[in-house]
């Protein structure tokens, strides 16, 4: 089988635009702290969301916009919802890491993990209420090290529930490189738990598709989870206003305050020896380094390269998928001022 | 009426409520080998055994809630909730809100609670008030049979989260497995009109946050849940006889939501009144009662019989330390004397 | 006297007992990142990185602290603590009960708190009276820089675990890092005096458990811990410029141990007591204060501002449900009136 | 290297006859609720404990008697703790689910799962202040799905504590066979957490001390954690007064009340179909079949048939062993008086 790439490149744009689009609302102050995007794992995402349908369910965690855009839920809503506006999702009272349909069996949650135990018990749900239908869980590489993910791969092995983990893995958590403070190998672990893993190129929308389709097949016929181990990349930082990216983007500024206080801890009298104190400031370097080394392997400029599509027709679905964001933008903008007024 | 143990009357309002309604699934460690009537009935779809993974099953709870279950998960003793609590505060709790109103979790978490039988202090603790800090959730404490199975019920029909709490003393499979193992050789204080009693022939949903009366009395109001009603209702006996004052006693069955009127009410006739809690002393019902009543202005005398600290394993010292009918007493006697 | 951001309080507090005490150690997710100057100076063995796995890293703290570490643990947000409570419900905070007194569990859990920046109901939790019902615990809350470096270091010095709870809204890293995040475009409610101040040249351990009068006035007595103390000063500002009444301010400082006799010896005199608090409203500090003061027989009327539901997380509407200055000056008022 | 076996086998014994005496204490009514025992797995805790040494720590689970009694605390303080007597070693505050001794940095919790965070504590202080000591977790293989073990491994390894994992598999928690609940392979799950794992007969407590011996010494040498899987049995259940047990010692009497309401319920009207209530019939029996099963491959018996020693002196010891059991139980049965009188 293979993916409708126009479909899978229609869901990206769609999410990607979104999330400029909210950055943009973000930068002037209309939306508040800790904005998470999913730029950089829609490829991810898209490869997943699309074998979904009436009745399967989701558990995304806190970069929960790409997979609400591409399942589906209305985007002005989704906006409504980052704006804190009456019209959202939650009517505003949830917000951007509490986006939830329940039309969709989707909903999203900001404790780290927490999407493994959600997707089982949705997962179980359909196993007594909705034979053949599946449960899918998105959380980073950070979460595996998580107590209750850990416990929900175990449970959806021995309860063989329909559910497929999607690992998205960008190698960092906040500013913490996931490999230092992870023991093994993800997929290794994984499968200790008998649980068959594949890895797979995040990039790679249309490898994503291929993977996610046996893993989620095989859920649906009463196989038992399956789990997605997936690379990707996080250009846009942590959240929005990311400290360590405003220091790769404008270091004479944001270095100013810092580096002062830094170099006085770091030579101040009693603490550790020369060379760990040297470790410690290499650490640092290298934190900001790899802050700036997120960019490339876009998801959704190389599924556009692939795309096997008369350019006429690409750019009337780009325009399509422009003034959709926009209109939503618009529309969830207009919900905010009626309130207000 | 029939007569049930506190116990047999939740597994028979348990078991209608799983014949009446396919969604109603119990899982939780063990709970074949604890509820083996529901399991040889319902078969291990609906009944099923759950590994030592209290965060990964309570949390799924909330989803297959989410999705359309009634799930009654059993957590063993409300102290191993702490290993999970996240799950009760950061998302069942809150889908409501987080949802504008859209999204409900109905789910009852069933957990034993309490002691009085030597277990020490990290198997005996009741942690109502803790759970009911939480807004979104709901924490019952039945103290009868009847109660237990309506309020059962009440919880199940409940659209949000709820916590049922069974106290070891009252639940006679508890006691004996944690505390008597078939002994002859043991004694518990066992409050017999809790343990075991009459229950409708037909189970009728108790609703949440409705308290009742046990004793009426104008000279002190006695409030509590659980075992502690027991411990007031004889208490408030002997104080009457010993010396003449009488003492109505309140049981609330819920935590949360909370009867203020009925307290209130109480209060305002008789100006005293004396909390009796088996939960932590501090930041806890005991409290929140005296919040209430200063709340609606009424001027009162207060005391509260709780407990203080851990509770010690040495049955001797632990006895001393729960809200006994002695501390009780002499509370409710320094309240009425003057 | 020198003056310092909260945080920077903090941090120069931490590194002077760090230089002095090999035995303090910080461990908690991101720690390299959050406090990069104590990670360029101690190195990386005591300012160690951590997993996503509080519950591990957190029950770990209790284990090196019985091992001879003064381990200070870091929880991001106190709202992640519910993931793993056992390490503090079941094992900090019963080692030294358990072990009849032998054995103590020195350790600082240091977690920021509080809301008033739009991160939502699952970011913004305060939770201090969730944690203070939990015997054994302490838990602190400071409101100036002063304070915070102060009470850090009696947190430290203290033989038993202790919470350290920053608020966002005073913690500058903090509210930069998940509020502000270097825009112009917003703005937060920032109480000055808290955020930063005078601190002392040479640092002491502030005793915990000791209040400070904060604002003498004989009419009305308003009581909280943290950012409420700040919106309490306001008020009581504007109900003196607007209506003449006075009102003294006490800031708790710590809620576990709680300076019950300070609160007593206001209320005895004003006989009116409002508790301002951030954490939820039922079962918490609020009430907690009232069941004081009724224990020592002291008639008052009571008010109390807190949050009373799950925080929205539209900023207008969080603006409303926070405990602040209109609703205290509102509350205030009528408690003074007739 | 060959351990001392006579050493070994005193330890055991101890160990055995103490329990056993805490049985009698237990009937008596003298001692109360949920006394776990750890006969049956007195092999596996012989085999590890016999390497610690000043400064190493023991986290134990809810079966805590034997590791204590085999590190050296004080016999008649543990007893005294039992009865909940103020001369034991928690002044019976603590009682038998929190037996511990701070000279040994020895304790333990009746939290599942709980030994593997405070190992990693103990571990962690050892590490930077007494390099080359080590600590130990002790747990039951039910407890491996208990989320804080699984991040103690992980943390473990990232931080290269010097901890040994010790999981004590009896095959069942509480009434639950504990592969009806477990997904894959419980050593191979340990290795995706890059930890080596070794397989051990725990009945066999020479071939325990071998193993052990190797990975506490990787451990102290500063390589890290370690992870043994030792088989056990559960003869005397799960904690004395076992239902199960009573059912299988006292068919009659105990399942007289029991069997009326479960005939009643399997056939009831509503509920599950023919076949599903048959497998659940079924499930009860192997439940009770299991426990009755829990015999044999006794540890201490194996060992003492394998010693190389004169009867005179083999019995030497065990009346020593006896007569110092006798006493610590005299001693703390007397304390008891004193503190009633
Ligand atoms: C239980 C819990 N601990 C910590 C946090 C703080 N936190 C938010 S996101 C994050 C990093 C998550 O890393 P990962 O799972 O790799 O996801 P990524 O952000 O890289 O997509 C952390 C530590 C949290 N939200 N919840
Ligand atoms: C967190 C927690 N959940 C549940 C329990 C109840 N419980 C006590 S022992 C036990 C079984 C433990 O099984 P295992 O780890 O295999 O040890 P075993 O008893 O077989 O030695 C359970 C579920 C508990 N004490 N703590
Ligand atoms: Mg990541
Ligand atoms: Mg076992």
């Amino acid at each position: 089988m293979t993916p409708d790439n126009l479909k899978l490149y229609r869901a990206m744009l769609t999410s990607r635009r979104l999330e400029e689009a909210i950055s943009e609302l973000w930068r002037d102050g209309l939306i508040s702290g800790e904005m998470h995007l999913g730029i950089g794992e829609e490829g991810i995402v898209a490869g997943v969301v699309d074998h979904l349908d009436e009745g399967d369910a989701i558990a995304a965690d806190h970069r929960s916009t790409p997979p609400m855009v591409m399942r589906g839920v209305d985007l002005p809503a989704i906006v409504a919802e980052c704006l804190g506006s009456s019209a959202g999702l939650g009517r505003g009272l949830g917000g951007h890491m509490h986006l939830m349909s329940r039309r969709h069996i989707a909903a999203s949650s900001g404790i780290v993990g927490a999407s493994g135990p959600l997707a089982c018990g949705f997962a179980l749900a359909n196993q007594q209420l909705r034979p053949d239908r599946v449960a899918v869980a998105f959380f980073g590489e950070g979460a595996m090290n998580q107590g209750m993910l850990m416990e929900s791969l175990n449970l959806a092995g021995c309860w063989r529930l329909p559910v497929v983990f999607v690992c998205k893995d960008n190698g960092m958590a906040i500013t913490t490189p996931s490999q230092s403070v992870t023991s093994g190998d993800l997929p290794e672990r994984v499968r200790g738990f008998g649980i068959p893993a594949v890895e797979v190129d995040g990039a790679d929308a249309e490898a994503v598709w291929q993977a996610a389709s046996e893993a989620i097949l095989r859920a649906r016929r009463g196989g038992g989870p399956g789990y997605l181990h997936a690379s990707c990349v996080r250009p846009e930082g942590h959240f929005l206003g990311d400290p360590l990216l405003r220091i790769v983007r404008r270091p004479v500024t944001e270095l100013r305050a810092k580096v002062g206080p830094l170099t006085r801890a770091a030579s101040s009298p009693q603490g550790a020896g020369v060379a760990q104190r040297a470790a410690s400031l290499g650490g640092i370097t290298t934190m900001v380094a790899r802050a700036a080394g997120m960019r490339g392997r876009d998801p959704v400029r190389r599924h556009r390269a692939r795309l096997e599509i008369d350019r006429g027709r690409l750019e009337a679905l780009e325009n399509e998928v422009e003034s959709a964001v926009r209109a939503a933008v618009e529309e969830a903008l207009a919900s905010l001022e009626e309130v207000s007024a | 009426m029939r007569e049930l143990s506190f116990t047999g009357a939740i597994e028979d309002a348990l078991a209608h409520a799983m014949a009446d309604d396919e969604r109603v699934v119990v899982f939780g460690e063990d709970v074949p080998g604890l509820r083996m009537n529901l399991y040889a009935r319902f078969g291990e779809a609906r009944v099923r055994p759950a590994p030592i993974s209290e965060s990964a099953f309570l949390g799924a709870a909330v989803g297959a809630a989410m999705a359309g279950l009634r799930p009654v998960v059993e957590i063993m003793l409300v102290d191993f909730l702490p290993v999970a609590m996240s799950a009760l505060v950061n998302e069942a709790s809150k889908i409501a809100a987080f949802s504008g109103g859209e999204w409900q979790v109905p789910m009852v978490v069933r957990a034993s609670c309490g002691g009085g039988y030597g277990d020490g202090g990290q198997h005996e603790q009741a942690l109502w008030a803790w759970l009911a800090h939480i807004p979104g959730l709901s924490v019952v404490v039945p103290s009868t049979p009847a109660d237990a199975g309506g309020l059962l019920l009440g919880a199940l029909a409940h659209e949000g989260p709820v916590v049922f709490l069974e106290h070891k003393l009252l639940a006679e499979d508890w006691l004996d497995y944690m505390g008597g193992g078939g002994r002859t050789t043991v004694a518990f204080d066992v409050p017999a009109a809790g343990a075991r009693g009459p229950v409708p022939e037909t189970w009728q949903p108790t609703p949440l946050g409705r308290a009742i009366g046990l004793r009426e009395g104008g000279d002190l109001t006695i409030v509590g849940v659980g075992v502690a009603v027991h411990r007031a209702l004889e208490a408030a006996d002997r104080l009457a006889a010993e010396s003449g004052f009488e003492a109505s006693v309140i049981d609330l069955r819920s935590v949360q939501p909370l009867d203020r009127q009925a307290v209130c009410e109480a209060v305002r006739g008789s100006r005293r009144l004396l909390v009796v809690d088996e939960d932590y002393r501090d930041f806890g019902l005991s409290g929140e009662l005296a919040a209430t009543v200063m709340e609606a202005g009424i001027g009162a005398r207060y005391a509260r019989v709780c407990v203080e600290d851990t509770i010690p394993f040495d049955r001797r010292r632990e006895a001393q330390v729960l809200p006994n009918t002695d501390r009780i007493v002499a509370a409710a006697s320094r309240l009425v004397e003057r």
